[in-house]
């Protein structure tokens, strides 16, 4: 199935857009949403381990399954204040 | 009250909203763009970032807070877009009788905040380079990734 | 800077004198008049300072947080006077690079300014009677005195 | 020798005026002052032992030596902030 990950800060600089379409299984969990977008954004790879997921604008575990509905981020790691 | 702007953050309505008469104590905290950081000099910032869950989890510090220390009020903003030097970027206010829980509060919420709200900056070098700033990422991968010293706009390599 | 004044406190000119490139924080604590103090209602304070003292202790404050933490700018005005509920009658306002040092060096700011700077306050409670705090003193000093509910601007009782 | 004395608060209240001249020995010590403050207003008596002094606009201890020239103020308790 295909899903869009919302991308920002590092992640959308590297890939050079703001969101992306990947294909994962179905079933996929963020686990899953994370290795496909890493294969998709090669330069990412150093930061993988780093990336927070969030699904429909919660922080999400690796072990959650996603939809093709699901709102899926990517959230390198924080900066704000 | 918590919420997002592109505008400057308006200091003065923070102050009026959160003195209240059951208040003795108002703490504000403002974080602004600092020139200098290890040595390194700043010119401005943008901030990003994704709306929709940041309210949320203004939102959930708020509520958190209050359950945590007995506040009279809460007020939370992040300003987000291009900041020049001294301007800020996140306003922490609060009111609560007594001054002890209106500092513990409001160390508390930017200190959250600062961890768990998905903002980012950008730092503009003044040296005319640009960095987005990651904690724990920046300094290996960024450079690994190419993305050091990126032009402003520019994307980073792609596949 | 360090003041006294019977002016509300202007907390914007507060801000702008203390928020600086060097800076990345700001904190700014209002002390405000709360209108319920251990179950009784206050309708307003006046505040008495001996001046000469106050702003010489003030400055002292300020000098000796510049040596304890890595301070940019302080400021601290104490108001003197009539205060209505909810107004400010003492602001703290300090930045630094940091904010952990802002928020220590606020806090002890105040802490400090409540202990040693000659400034007195008098109740106006909702029931018409009026009353110097003096932390230590009330509640038997006051009423021994037979200085507890006196009118205002009656003097005590006279040798 | 006669010295003056600023009275603020509850030791202005007490005293019905804002400074007050009371008589003290040649060479007095605060702690004359205070003595004689507490004679002259005895209101103020059970308030004693919390009434600090200041001697030009400094908090000055009990054993400081005063002359008619010193600026001397009655510091209760105070409650700023």
């Amino acid at each position: 199935m295909i899903v869009r990950v919302k991308l920002f800060a590092v992640a959308k600089q590297a890939a050079g857009v703001d969101s992306i379409e990947i294909e994962v299984p179905e079933q996929a969990t963020v686990a899953d949403v994370r290795r496909a977008l890493v294969a998709a954004v090669p330069a990412l790879s150093p930061a993988a381990k780093f990336l927070l997921f969030a699904v429909d604008a919660e922080y999400a575990g690796d072990q959650m399954v996603v939809t093709p509905k699901s709102e899926i981020a990517c959230i390198p790691p924080v900066s704000g204040g | 009250m918590s919420r997002l702007t592109r505008e400057p953050i308006d200091t003065q309505e923070l102050l009026r909203r959160v003195t209240v008469p059951a208040a003795g104590a108002v703490v504000l905290f403002l974080g602004t763009v600092r020139e200098l950081t290890a040595g390194r000099r700043t010119v401005a910032l943008d901030y990003e970032g994704y709306p929709e869950m940041a309210e949320r989890k203004l939102d959930e510090l708020d509520a958190e807070a209050r359950r945590r220390w007995p506040l009279c009020e809460v007020a939370l903003v992040h300003r987000l877009g291009h900041l020049e030097l001294a301007e800020a970027s996140v306003a922490v206010a609060v009111s609560s009788p007594h001054r002890a829980a209106a500092f513990e509060a409001g160390r508390w919420l930017i200190d959250t905040l600062k961890e768990t709200v998905p903002v980012w900056k950008q730092e503009h070098w003044a040296d005319g380079t640009t960095e987005w700033v990651h904690p724990g990422l920046n300094g290996d991968v960024n450079a690994d990734c190419g993305l050091r010293n990126a032009e402003p706009g520019a994307g980073g390599p792609l596949p």
